[in-house]
This record gives structure tokens, sequence and C-alpha cells, in this order.
């Protein structure tokens, strides 16, 4: 049991859980397969030592994205009857030929010239030098601007998809009224 | 065999263009926003493997990005989930295809 | 103005006295234990009771006098069938909520010992697996003759069938009824014995207005005399007409509406 | 070498699996003992220990019906809708256990005694504990949706839904809480946060820590669903919730799944307030760390229990009020009372300051709560009762 085959494992479960995202019909199905696919993500992110961005993945995207798109759907589709599973695809075949045209784009220079890294720096220094505490300091001192900037849109995105959310039930009403 | 940069690159290629896959043909607004999302994160892998593989990984320059990519993307599933909802209480649907008003 | 969360603290208190009470004082715990020994028989169907009726319903901690499980069908001393006060019209039936009774009726009046040929029912079925106990039926009943009865010992080794109270499993005695609720059945039969004095007492007075009525028409030449005599005739009237109006509970009965009969019908004569 | 990694393994997790359902069967004989108690009922007395094949037993206060109980679940009939969806029914009782159990990790609990006293073993060693644990029971809500969706029932969509709503809103409260401590101390992780509260020094003590541990503990009975917060499962109203299309062995596992949720969420209240696994004795037995630590965490459910026993359910927008309109803003006023309360302190060491900053902050912090309350408040009429005095 290496870091190769843990590797491939969590690989697996992470394009399984997108490739089903994508293509279920069932939209609940494809929530949770996504949710598959950002746990995955977060196994690797794991393996890749960086342990700080594995919490916060599971945190904001299987905690709180899944949520909200499950939410979502329950609002938007009816729930129980046929319509949650008619969900029909569009144009599969060019949109599968131009998904492997940028797949070929992207593989090619990668496989061309692989950047052959003689000596990657040991797990051990960036197991130190990666501490959370580490993490908080640099987002405290190099890049206070940037989370402060990032504070503002955050609560910029809360104000509007309130409003985005609400402002359509108020003009329904008002259309009631009348 | 050890776990080298490219295992990684190959990877989020694999996930960017599943994907990419999605958002191209799928027809339901929620099933493109996650597909978006699928995108991102195969980003934020890479991100994180140029980090581990990169020169200076002190500097913590993936992780952090990454953090920030979080948060955006956060924010955007948040304001797309309610102008989807939005989108839904006016033309009671969420068909992408279905929503052309302003061809006619 | 309390501190905040005081009543939270509060309720804790009481819950705290209870739960170390129940220990030591022998009115915070009034469950009794189940008597059930191990060798006892299990009930084949719903009606076969591991204890004797009599047993049972002395317990008078597990069961009182106020509690109530499900209906039974009452009849008065005697043949079962013969003096049932069921008279099979099918309210309950229609009334029931969850539509847990179900009753055929005879197809001919059958004549009762001391009462007019009545229908009977030939089936009549509670389902008390279905019943929720709501009383509605006992309500509804103008005959008195469904109430509750407080059997709890219902549990059978078969979910099907054997929750289904026959005709005979729900025909109890009056004298049972008095045994397991006392005040409530003592105050049903005065309540019976009050409407038919009333019903009787109505009778004996429309008749006696009736005689007066026409006394009174007969005599109308003689106007002062007359005068006087439809108001002794009024008199003793009252008196026997109200109080069986006020005791009355059921309000399709009909004492209620006679004293406001009564004045006209003076009116008219006058 | 794999044979180390093994032994490590199962020497870090093992004791975690024995302890913690032992303590959830005990705890459900404890429950329903206790709340009969408060009921003026006598509970569970029957079930005992055979002593012989053909008859004869100890009864120790019914003491077996656990046992039974578990034998009763798995013998079972496995019930499955028909308009279920059968993946997802199968699957979200495994998935309601997974994240409970796995938390139960993040605990500072090792057990000295078994690999030495030098190097004890614990099953993850990580940096961000305390974020972790949060990441991780907030997985539990998907199983509950799952749960509720899967059974194609209105009742249980209602459950499962309300669980979303529910636990989603109180794990702010419940995170900012915890904020407080991670911030005083500087470390999320759980043994440094233990560390920080050797001897007496519980946050408990402080405060800040007070209302931080009160604001934790109402949104840790609302994240495991207890009551009076036990909407998603209220059985006046939607029958069972979210499980009520469950039986069996199924049943069984969802049972298990939030009573060690409980667990996790008291000992990780015991790790942040109440000192870990301080008390006395701890100096020279180590082990006892662990039976402290322990103890904490049962009086903590013993609370639960009680607090089960006392209060009636809240309605559902009551519940949403309370977490949004009084715990929110009451967690963020307590972050800044405590950031001020720790730097005053830390620039003047005197007692006499020490015990200033103590009395301001417990008043701002009362003052808030009370007026919080009113603002809460204005606009309900005070009731009047017809019956009652």
């Amino acid at each position: 049991m290496n870091e190769v085959t843990a590797f491939w494992m969590l690989a697996a479960i992470s394009v399984l859980g997108a490739l089903i995202a994508v293509r279920k019909r069932n939209l609940v199905h494809g929530v949770f397969a996504l949710l598959v696919f950002f746990v995955g993500l977060a196994g690797l992110f794991l393996l890749l030592l960086a342990e700080f961005i594995a919490v916060v993945q599971i945190l904001v995207y299987a905690g709180a994205v899944g949520i909200l798109i499950l939410f979502a759907i329950m609002l938007t589709d009816r729930v129980t009857g046929r319509d949650a599973f008619r969900v029909t695809s569009r144009g599969s075949f060019w949109g599968a030929l131009i998904s492997l045209a940028v797949f070929l784009v992207i593989l090619l220079p990668t496989i061309q010239d692989i950047p052959t890294i003689e000596n990657p720096t040991p797990k051990e220094t960036i197991v130190e030098t990666s501490t959370v505490k580490q993490l908080g300091i640099h987002l405290i001192k190099p890049y206070i601007i940037t989370i402060e900037i990032l504070a503002l849109l955050l609560t910029a995105a809360l104000v509007g998809a309130v409003t985005a959310a609400q402002g359509g039930r108020a003009s329904e009403n008002e259309e009631n009224n009348k | 065999m050890t776990l080298a940069l490219h295992h990684c690159l190959i990877l989020a290629a694999v996930l960017f263009c599943i994907g990419l896959l999605g958002a191209f043909s799928r027809r339901n607004a929620i099933v493109v926003l996650f597909s978006v999302e699928i995108m991102l994160n195969a980003a934020n892998l890479n991100f994180i493997a140029f980090w581990r593989y990169g020169t200076n990984p002190e500097l913590l320059h993936g992780p952090l990005f990454t953090l920030f990519t979080i948060a955006v993307a956060a924010a955007e599933v948040a304001v797309g989930l309610a102008l989807v909802i939005a989108v839904y209480r006016h033309f009671r649907s969420v068909d992408l295809e279905s929503l052309d008003t302003l061809k006619e | 103005m309390s501190v905040l969360g005081s009543g939270i603290f509060k309720g804790m208190a009481v819950t705290l006295k209870n739960f170390v009470g129940s220990y030591f004082d022998k009115e915070r715990l009034t469950t009794n234990e189940y008597a059930w020994q191990a060798n006892d028989k299990l009930p084949e169907r719903a009606g076969d009771y591991p204890k004797e009726e009599a047993e049972q319903l002395s317990d008078t901690t597990t069961v009182t006098q106020y509690s109530r499980n499900f209906p039974m069908l009452l009849h008065d001393a005697g043949e079962p069938m013969d003096t049932v006060r069921c008279v099979a019209c099918q309210i309950c039936e229609r009334e029931c909520p969850p539509q847990c009774i179900y009753i055929e009726k005879s197809t001919e009046k059958k004549e009762r010992s001391g009462n007019k040929a009545q229908f009977y029912p030939a089936t009549f079925d509670i389902d008390v697996s279905v019943c929720m106990s709501c009383q509605i039926c006992v309500e509804v009943c103008p005959f008195d003759a469904i109430v509750m009865n407080s059997q709890f010992e219902l549990s059978t080794p078969s979910r099907f069938g054997e929750l289904l109270l026959r005709r005979d499993d729900l025909l109890k005695s009056n004298d049972y009824y008095y045994k397991i609720h006392p005040e409530e059945a003592s105050a049903r039969d005065k309540r019976i014995a009050d409407e038919k004095a009333a019903k009787e007492a109505k009778k004996k007075a429309a008749e006696a207005a009736k005689k007066k009525a026409a006394e009174a028409k007969s005599k109308s030449e003689a106007e002062a005399k007359a005068k006087e005599e439809a108001e002794a005739a009024s008199k003793p009237t009252e008196p026997s007409d109200t109080p069986p109006a006020e005791s009355t509970a059921t309000p399709s009965t009909e004492p209620p509406a006679t004293p406001t009969t009564e004045p006209e019908k003076e009116g008219s004569a006058e | 070498m794999t044979l180390d990694l093994i032994k490590d393994i199962l020497l870090a997790t093992v004791p975690l699996l024995i302890i913690f359902p032992t303590m959830f069967a005990l705890t459900t004989w404890v429950e329903r003992k206790a709340l009969a108690r408060i009921q003026n009922r006598i509970g569970p007395n029957k079930v005992g220990v055979p002593l012989t094949p053909y008859g004869g037993k100890l009864s120790l206060f019914g003491l077996g019906q656990p046992a039974a109980d578990g034998i009763k679940m798995l013998f079972k009939e496995n019930i499955v809708p028909t308009g279920a969806d059968r993946l997802f029914h199968f699957l979200a009782p495994i998935l309601s256990l997974i994240p409970s159990m796995l938390v139960l990790c993040f605990l500072p609990l090792d057990f000295p005694w078994l690999n030495g006293e030098q190097n004890s073993v614990k099953a993850f060693m990580l940096d961000g504990a305390v974020i972790f644990f949060f990441a991780i029971t907030g997985l539990n809500t998907l199983a509950v949706f799952m749960a509720g969706w899967a059974s194609r029932n209105k009742y249980s969509l209602l459950g499962g839904m309300r669980a979303i709503a529910q636990m989603v809103s109180y794990e702010i409260p419940l995170v900012l809480s915890a904020v407080v401590v991670v911030m005083i101390v500087g470390s999320l992780n759980a043994d440094n946060i233990a560390k920080a509260q050797e001897g007496w020094n519980w946050f408990v003590f402080q405060p800040w820590g007070l209302a931080a541990f009160v604001i934790f503990f109402i949104g840790a009975l609302a994240e495991t669903n207890r009551s009076p917060f036990d909407l998603p499962e209220a059985e006046s109203e939607i029958i069972a919730g979210y499980f009520t299309e469950y039986s069996g062995f199924k049943f069984a596992l969802f049972f298990l799944g939030e009573y060690i949720a409980m667990f996790a969420i008291s000992g990780l209240a015991v790790t942040l307030f109440l000192g870990a696994g301080a008390g006395p004795g701890v100096e020279s037995l180590s082990w006892l760390k662990i039976f402290w630590f322990l103890t904490k965490v049962c009086i903590l459910i013993g609370v639960m229990i009680w607090l089960r026993g006392t209060l009636p359910r809240l309605r559902v927008d009551q519940l949403m009020g309370f977490a949004w309109k009084f715990l929110l803003p009451l967690s963020i006023l307590n972050i800044f009372v405590a950031g001020f309360a720790w730097h005053i302190k830390d620039a003047n060491k005197e007692t006499a300051t020490s015990v200033v900053v103590w009395i301001a902050s417990i008043i701002i912090l009362y003052a808030a709560a009370k007026g919080l309350d009113r603002v809460n408040r204005a606009k309900v009429k005070p009731r009047t009762y017809q019956y009652g005095e």
C-alpha cells in the first residue's frame, strides 16, 4: 500500500464520481456522485500533503455546496413524479468531441515534456513548513488585502444571493396582487 | 515508482474535460453549474500538485491560491443557485434550451 | 423581570425532583409492575385475557374508573341479545373518524323484553387496531348503547383478525358498566331515567294542557272566570316541565323546546 | 513494517470501537430508565441475564434490555418501500454512521497502557483536528437527507429537509463558539487545546468560555437532533421524520450513529471547554485522563437526557429564529469579548485586573443575551393561559 496505489484508487473514485455526476439522469443521484468526487479530491489533497485544503474542501464543498445544490434541486424540480428524472442532454456528440479535443490539447504538452522534477522537496520539510499556523501567518501578512477583498466578495455574494432568490418572490407577489 | 507531478496533471486534465463535457451536453442549469464546479476543482488539483512538486513549497502559494479559489467558488455557487431559483420562478423551468426569450 | 433561562432551570428542578423522588416517594412512582408471570398462557385472540376481568378491574391502580380504552355494547340485565340497547341505527358507523365500526342491520324487527320490537345488529365489528379511542361513537349514540370499556389486555400473537372484536365480544352488561365506571354509569342511568320521566311528564302535561284548553274554550263566555282558570292551569305545568329540560344533556331531545311553546299555547287560548 | 502499521491501526481504533458502542448500549438503557423515572414510570426492568437454560435469571434492573433490543433489531424484517430508491435507502444508514465513528478519532484520547507509556498511538494526528471535526460532522446531514429522499415518503422528505435546515443553521454558532477557544489557544490541534487547560484552567471557568460552552452545548443538541431540537424526527408531527421507513438493522444503524454523534460532540465539548482529560490525579496515573474524559462525556450525556425529559419541542420558526437571531449575534459578540479580555489580561497580569475583566465580560455577555432576548420577544404577545396557573 504505497502512495501510487492510494493515488490510483482516489483517482478512480473521483473520475467515476465526476462522470456519474455529469451523466446521470437522476439529479439527486448526480449530486451525491458529485459529493463522492469532492471527497475523493479531498483525499488526493491529503495525499499531496495539503491537509488544511483537504479539510476546507470537505467543509465547503461536501458540507455547504452539496447541501446548497440539494436545496436548489428541491426548490426547482418536482421532487416526486417523473420531472425529477427527465433531464435530457443536448448536443452530446459535439460536446464529447470538443471535450476530447480540449483534453488532447491539454494532454499533449504534458506527455511530450513531462516536467521531470529531479528531487522534489521531501515530505518532512513540507509537513513542517505547511502547518495551519504557517498558512494563517501567510494569510494575515502578505495576503491580507486578498482576504479583505474575499470577505467583501462573500458578503456581496450573500446579499446578492438573498436578493436574487427573494426578488422573484416579491415580484410574484406583486403580480398576484394585481 | 513514486507519485510524480504528471500523474496529478493527467488526472486534472481528465477531470477538467469531464466537467467540460457536462457543461456542454446537459440542459439542466444545475447540472451545468456543478460541471463548472468540477472544472474548478480540477484546477485546484493542479495548484496543489505544482505546489507539492515545485520549488519553494514553504511559500505556500498553492494552498493559498486554492483557498481563494474555493472561497470564490462558494460565492459563485451561492449566487448561481439563487439565479437558478429566480429563473425557475419566472419561467417554471431550469432547462437552458427553453430559456430563449431573447431570441424572439 | 426574570433571569434569562430561569424557566429552563425551574423545569429541570421539577424533573430532577421527580427523578430522585421516584426512588423514595411512593406517590411519585404511580406505575405498578406488570403482573404477568412467565408461565401464563398467551392469549389466543383479543378477548382472552390473562386475568379474570374482575381481578384485573379490581386492581384500581391500573384501571381507575376514569380510564377508557375501546368501545363496548351495553345490554341490560338478562340475555344479552334480548336486552341489547343497540338498534343498529348505524350513526356511530357513519361518525367514526377512522371508520373502524362495521354494522349489519338485522332484516326484521325483534321483540325485546320490556321494549317494543326493534331492529338489532346482526353484525357489529370494531377493529381495535384501527380505533383511536376518540369516544365519538359514545357521544353520538342516541340510545346509550355504546360506551367505553377500560379493558386493556388486548395483545394477541397475530396482527390480523384477532384484533377484530365481534358483537359477542363487545356485549357487556350494565352491571359490568357500573363496576368499571360507577360515576359515569350512575350519571348516565339517572339521565336516562330523567329523560324518560320528562317524556312522560311532557306527555302528561300536553294532555293536561289540552284538557285545560278545552275546558277554557268551553268556559270562554265567563270572561273573568276563564282568566283565573287559565292562570291556574299554567302554574302546575311549569314546575313539572323545567327540571327535565335542565337535566338533559343530549341536544337532540325535545324537552328544551317545551317551555317556549307553553306560553304561546296560552296566548292562543286567550 | 506493514505488520507494525496494522498493529498500530488496530491499537488506535479498537479501543474506540469497543468503548463507544458499549457506552451506546448502556446509554440507551440509562436514558429509558431516567426518562421513565422522570415521568413516574419504572422503565425496563424485566430483561436480565439468564442463569441456566431452564430458567432463573439475574434481572439487574433490566440491564439486559440493550442486548435484547439489539437481537430484536438484528432479526427484524427489513422492509423497503416499493417506490424507494433501493441503493440510497441502503446506503443512508451506513453513511450516517461513518462520520460519527470517524470523528471519534479526533478526540484527544490516547491509550497509553496499550503500547507502553512513551509512544501512545492515535488514529489521526491532524493539525486541524477541530475543523476536521466540524467538516466531517457536516456530512451527517447528507446521510439524513439521503434517508429522507430515498424513502419516497413525504414525511421522510420533510424530516430530511428539516434536518438540513436545522443542522446548517446551528453549525454556525457551534463553529463560532469553538473559534473562541481556538483563538485563545492559537491552535486547531485537539492535543494542544487539551494541554492548554491542564490543571484547573478549564475554559468553562472564564466568562467567555462559559458563554461559548452554553452556545456550543445548545448547538450540539440541535446538531445531534436531541430534544428540544428533535424536529427532524418529531413523532407527533411527521411520524419519525427521516427514518419513518426504516426497520430492523438499518434503523439500529441510524440509532447507533445518532448516539455515537452525541458522544463525539460531547467529547469535543469536553475537549474545548471542560479541560479534556484534566482532573485530580492525572499527573501520577496517566490512564486517569481517559477515565476523567469519559466521565465528563457521560455527565454531558446525562444532562442531555435530563433536558429531553424536561423541555418540550420547539416550533420550526422558533428553532430558526433562535439560531439566527439569538445564538449567532451572541457568539460573534463573544469572540470580541474573548479577544479583548485575553488582550487586557495579557498586557496586565495583576489579579485585580483579571477580576475586573472577568466581571465586566460577564456583565456584557449577560446584558447582550438579555437584550437579544427582549428584542426577539418584542413582537410576541405574552401568552395567557385559560386553565394553567
